[in-house]
């Protein structure tokens, strides 16, 4: 798989170095021993020699593959090296990871589901985690860096071609970890900025379920996931289990909607499982309202 | 049956008692080094204050091993041993602090 | 072969039927033990380390609410009994049972007083909602938060600790007033003591981890 | 001591299977303190625990021969690779070569009669079935089958809503078993080496226990505390791990890798002491490097506490802690590499005899060659960045935990088998078996290693198209791997009753425990063994001319 970062190709000379070297030594390990069975069997050679040992050959294979792992660690600090090094002047991005889905928000404020990104450009990544932790991994680029809970990591990459790359999430986070997909989309710079500047208003009720991981647990086509399906849930009659354990039926209309999602632990809908963050401090009032409105229209 | 004799090798002398005068004395002074700590705390709180703490803690401990412990008399492998169980947990902190101070 | 004698073989082996005794493999056992709960407590160690290094100003400023006297004289309680312990343990190896018995009576009840003083601290810390899982500790800043959460963990390990030993010192107590433990078999009585010297030397830590931080 | 003649007899001669009057059945073992009945107690519970495991891991392997899900969902896969994990770290690897083996074995290469503390063994068995207990128990009670992956992680184990404190508390108590033991086992080696038998006069086997024990010692109550506080953190909220309270997830990190990395020295190190009293044994010639070999077990004991930072090149560790621990890493290779390289030369000039416990340790060689060849990606860090947390680390992972300790235990197995039941299990059947797990072992696991460095992350229940190929494979190797298990498991349980009679010493081999009759009587020895000469001196074996019945395969 072709590397599509600026310093894959130094992440990939370790590898070939390290693994080449691996793979001569398990051929050279598995001919000599395979050769001694052969050479030695009891038929042929009935007489063992009894050899108790060497000093000079322990000193040998001591000290040469000392040396080897020694470059080993060079060539592979010399790779991280550079991936530590974020250069001045980077594009900031902040990722923000959550159970499963990811947000990913510039400079400007904009926001976005998918990692759009200048080819030839440095971006700078600031990864924050709201819930467990998520592990933001790009296998093209050769780029791996947790998301933490509670702290920024930071990290940094720069595309060299124009394409869509596979990011997934590498640190189990509970039962949609594999769902936790996304891409990076790596685009000609001029295009970049158009994309960046492009103001298109307030996102749509469509845009906000994505952007705010809705989707990554409530289909829009009527399968259950994690959460119920929009799909036709307005209007339901539905029973809904209160933090006390008690039970009530309720009619999901427009003020049942807002109440779950700012306040999804208040009244869960039985045969789900308490685990929808609280999104009172994520989205405004206009958000919500663009939710509420999109979710009525999907019959 | 007669191995089993041959186990008991060394491992049954009479144990080597120390005078109960030493042990009161250790005790005095455990108790003074505790009065040193606690008054430099009292009166010199801060880098003083810790300092003495950091200073006459591990003497302390160091005291209560090898006399009320017996270490001091024991075989060399006991002191051996120890000092492998104390040094590997400094290891365990000085790496950890690797990550901590150069965050 | 009876069945007595089977029985009597199986259940002699590491006793004193056809096996061996050998005082020194016990004693190598027992400090293996003590190394295994140095760790045990070491685990905590490196937490408060971490934690302290993180944020000194918060520890220093909770570290006020504990109540020092206690703590110094619980420190005073402890090395005291320390004292009894290897006292009872050496007037045995003299042959000297009455006063062996004596002296770990003491110990025993200088333990009990530990835990008085112990409780009394914990219970006031408790009503002021200091203790973990409460709204008050919550509320507190990070620091001091993470500071009570070690002082209660800390101590408690080490009460827990305390209580094993008066367990361990009652069962030996009846063992040599018995003269099962007796002056040509005092290693249970000796491995006890090493074992309550231990929670002595790790109190000698926690006084000016928690105590004395202020 | 003065002793009733018969009972000396009885446990002089014999064999410590027979009944004892009045102490038969079930009863009889449940009680027992003798070190070879406690060994074969741990043998039927672990085992019991590995095809438990097993049966997971080929669920799990099922479910991803295609991608999207084939029949169990994202949560129910969860949990079974997390009870995978489990059970076959904690209930079944780390305490496994030491308890099964060790026990039986150690007291026997030593000359002695028992182990130092014969009722703390009996001890540490109810111990680790207690843990046990509990650790199945928690699949059943309020909350759930655990679902965080065998590490544990914060803050997920603290959030989540499954059984996690049933199972944390579980792995406490059997790390206490684990302890115990390891007291046990130095203080016997310490304390109960036969006369003439020096520290450099132990079979390497006993060397690698010993460094085993002590890792078990120091690096044990480690994890013991921190499962503890993960379960208040979970009850109480105390606030250590927790981010919102100004708590440290990667602190939960370091204190669990403080244990668990140490501890595959656990699992890895009796391993390496079986391949060095196979090797000598079937080459009839002392093994090279005596020294060498068990001052490098010391060192991997040693080095092994001070790297295990390289679990966590990812989590936003400071970068300076990352190389210092990078470098570290790279220092266990040189151990382990001059190890290997001993035991080839032992094999060189040789007089070589290709049987069953021989095949075992070739291919422990090779497939622990491999585990640890690519360990050393993981330990440089341009390269571990991109393969930590995917299919690759599974993949090096089962190469040194299953192809390094467990092929290591059934080499173990097949060696001293007959020494253990006195009988021979069905040599061809044996090699059959063989031959399926290497097969199945590598088509299974190899393919793991292209996957991760394609990109593929671990603990994916479901994924994308351009990794199927590969997981197709990967399964079908699943396939081969557990029919050769299950070959290999019939032909010893068989052999328990239907094996030809084995004889004394059936392999020629040089230590003590074949010196003795097969089965051992109850006090192991019939005359108390003197040591005159080294663990692995032939003299007197090529003196006899010693040819066994069983002709070379």
């Amino acid at each position: 798989m072709n590397g599509a970062s600026s310093y894959s190709g130094l992440v990939d000379r370790a590898f070939i170095f390290i693994l080449g070297t691996s793979i001569l030594l398990l051929i050279a390990v598995t001919a000599v021993m395979i050769f001694f069975i052969v050479r030695y069997r009891r038929s042929k050679n009935p007489n063992p020699a009894q050899i108790e040992g060497s000093t000079t050959l322990e000193t040998i294979w001591t000290v040469l593959p000392t040396i080897l792992v020694l470059v080993m660690f060079y060539y592979g600090w010399a790779g991280f090296k550079v991936m530590r090094d974020i250069p001045d002047g980077a594009m900031q991005v902040t990722v923000k990871a959550q159970m499963w889905s990811w947000l990913f928000e510039y400079e400007n404020g904009k926001q976005s589901a998918e990692l759009i990104v200048p080819t030839g450009r440095p971006v700078a990544l600031n990864l924050t985690s709201s819930d467990v932790i998520h592990s933001f991994f790009v296998p093209a680029f050769r780029l791996k860096e947790d998301c933490m809970p509670g702290r920024t990591n930071h990290a940094w990459f720069e595309s060299i071609r124009d394409g869509e790359y596979d990011l997934l999430c590498a640190e189990y986070c509970g039962d949609l970890h594999s769902a936790m997909l996304s891409k990076v989309v790596s685009v000609p710079a001029d295009s970049f900025d158009a994309w960046l500047g492009l103001d298109a208003g307030p996102p749509t009720g469509r845009q906000l379920l994505t952007l705010r991981g809705c989707v990554a647990c409530h289909t829009l086509d009527g399968k259950d996931l994690v959460g119920p399906s929009f799909k036709g849930v307005f209007g339901k009659t539905e029973t809904v289990v209160l933090p006390d354990g008690t039970e009530r039926q309720v009619t999901i209309d427009e003020e049942y909607l807002r109440r779950a999602i700012l306040e999804p632990k208040a009244e869960i809908v039985k045969g789900y499982k308490d685990q929808m963050p609280e999104q009172r401090d994520l989205v405004t009032d206009e958000e919500v309202d663009a939710l509420i409105k999109f979710i009525k229209g999907l019959q | 049956m007669n191995h089993s004799h041959s186990m008991t090798h060394g491992g049954n002398a009479r144990p080597h008692v120390l005078p109960d005068g030493l042990f009161v004395g250790i005790w005095v002074g455990l108790l003074l080094l505790t009065a040193a700590t606690v008054s430099a705390s009292v009166f010199f709180p801060g880098k003083i204050g810790i300092l003495v703490a950091v200073l006459v803690t591990p003497a302390k401990a160091a005291l209560i091993l090898m006399y009320f412990m017996h270490l001091k008399y024991e075989k060399p492998a006991f002191v051996a041993m120890f000092l492998v169980a104390v040094g590997i947990l400094a290891i365990f902190m000085g790496l950890t602090f690797f990550d901590y101070l150069h965050r | 072969m009876s069945a007595d004698h089977a029985h009597a073989l199986e259940a002699g082996r590491g006793n004193d039927l056809p096996v061996h005794r050998d005082d020194e493999g016990s004693k190598t056992g027992m400090w293996l033990f003590l190394f295994t709960e140095l760790l045990l407590f070491g685990g905590l160690f490196l937490i408060y380390a971490v934690y302290r290094s993180m944020d000194g100003a918060a520890f220093h400023h909770a570290a006020e609410e504990l109540n020092r006297t206690l703590g110094v004289t619980n420190t005073v309680v402890l090395l005291t009994s320390s004292l009894t312990m290897v006292l009872s343990v050496s007037a045995l190896q003299r042959g000297n049972r009455s006063r062996s018995l004596a002296m770990l009576t003491a110990t025993f009840l200088l333990s009990c007083c530990f835990l008085v003083i112990k409780y009394f601290e914990w219970s006031a810390k408790y009503h002021h909602g200091i203790f973990p899982g409460t709204e008050h500790i919550h509320a507190l800043p990070a620091g001091e938060g993470l500071f009570f959460s070690l002082y209660f963990m800390m101590t408690g390990l080490h009460g827990i600790h305390v209580v094993i030993g008066m367990i361990a010192m009652a069962i030996v107590f009846a063992k040599v007033r018995s003269g099962s433990i007796n002056q040509d078999r005092h290693g249970a009585l000796e491995y006890v003591g090493l074992y309550w010297h231990l929670v002595d030397l790790i109190w000698v830590f926690l006084l000016p981890l928690f105590y004395l931080t202020n | 001591m003065a002793a009733p003649s018969s009972v000396a007899a009885f446990g002089t001669t014999g064999s410590y299977l027979d009944t004892f009057p009045g102490r038969r059945g079930l009863w009889g073992w449940l009680t027992t303190v003798d070190h070879k009945k406690i060994g074969l107690m741990y043998a039927a519970a672990m085992f019991t625990f590995f095809l438990v495991g097993m049966a997971l891991g080929f669920l799990i392997r099922l479910e991803l021969l295609q991608p999207g899900t084939q029949f169990i969902g994202p949560k129910t896969y969860n949990s079974v690779f997390t009870l995978h994990g489990v059970i076959m770290i904690f209930l079944f690897i780390v305490p496994g070569i030491p308890a099964i083996l060790g026990n039986f074995i150690l007291p026997l290469q030593l000359g002695a009669e028992d182990v130092a503390f014969p009722r703390l063994n009996l001890l540490s068995w109810y111990v680790y079935m207690v843990g046990a207990v509990m650790a199945l128990a928690s699949l059943f009670i309020s909350g759930g089958p655990i679902d965080t992956g065998w590490t544990f992680y914060a803050p997920y184990a603290v959030n989540t809503q499954t059984n996690v404190s049933w199972a944390v508390l579980a792995a406490f108590v059997l790390g206490f078993s684990s302890i115990l033991t390891g007291m046990n086992f130095i203080t016997t080696i310490h304390r109960l080496r036969a006369p003439g038998m020096g520290f450099f006069g132990m079979p390497l086997f006993c060397w690698g226990l010993y460094a085993t024990s002590w890792i078990q010692i120091i690096a044990t109550p480690v994890v013991g505390i921190t499962l503890v506080l993960l379960f208040l953190e979970r009850t109480l909220g105390i606030g250590f791990f927790d981010p919102s309270r100004g708590g440290d997830p990667i602190l939960y990190q370091h204190l669990f890798w403080i244990y668990s990395h140490p501890v595959v020295y656990v699992m890895i190190l009796p391993a390496m002491g079986i391949i060095s009293e196979i090797l000598p044994t079937f080459a009839r010639r002392t093994i090279f490097g005596y020294k060498a070999i068990a001052m490098s077990s010391m060192a991997i004991a040693v080095v092994g506490y001070l790297v295990w930072g390289h679990h966590m090149f990812t989590v936003g560790m400071s970068d300076t802690a990352r190389w210092i621990f990078s470098i570290l890493t790279f220092f266990v290779a040189v151990p382990t590499g001059v190890k290997v390289f001993n035991w080839m030369a032992t094999l060189y000039r040789g007089s070589i005899e290709v049987r069953v416990p021989l095949l075992y340790a070739l291919g422990w060689v090779f497939l622990f060659s491999i585990g640890g060849l690519t360990g050393l990606a993981n330990g440089a860090l341009a390269t571990d960045i991109h393969i930590h947390d995917t299919a690759y680390i599974v993949g090096h992972f089962h190469y040194t935990m299953f192809g390094g300790a467990v092929i290591g235990m059934f080499a173990g197995l097949h060696f001293w088998f007959p020494k253990i039941y006195g009988r021979m299990y069905d040599e061809k059947r044996a090699t059959w078996a063989w031959g399926l797990i290497m097969v199945g072992f590598n088509t299974l696991y190899f393919p793991m290693l292209i996957l991760g460095i394609m990109g593929m992350p671990r603990r994916y229940q479901d994924y994308l198209p351009q990794f199927s190929f590969w997981h197709m494979v990967s399964t079908i190797g699943s396939w081969i791997l557990v029919a050769g298990i299950l070959l290999m498991f019939f032909n010893l349980l068989r052999a328990i009753r239907h094996g030809k009679i084995a004889g004394d010493n059936p392999w020629g081999a040089t230590t003590l425990e074949w010196k003795t009759s097969s089965p051992p009587p109850l006090l192991n020895f019939a005359q108390a063994p003197v040591v005159t000469t080294g663990p692995y001196d032939f003299t007197e074996i090529l003196a006899k001319g010693h040819d066994p019945e069983a002709k070379s395969l």
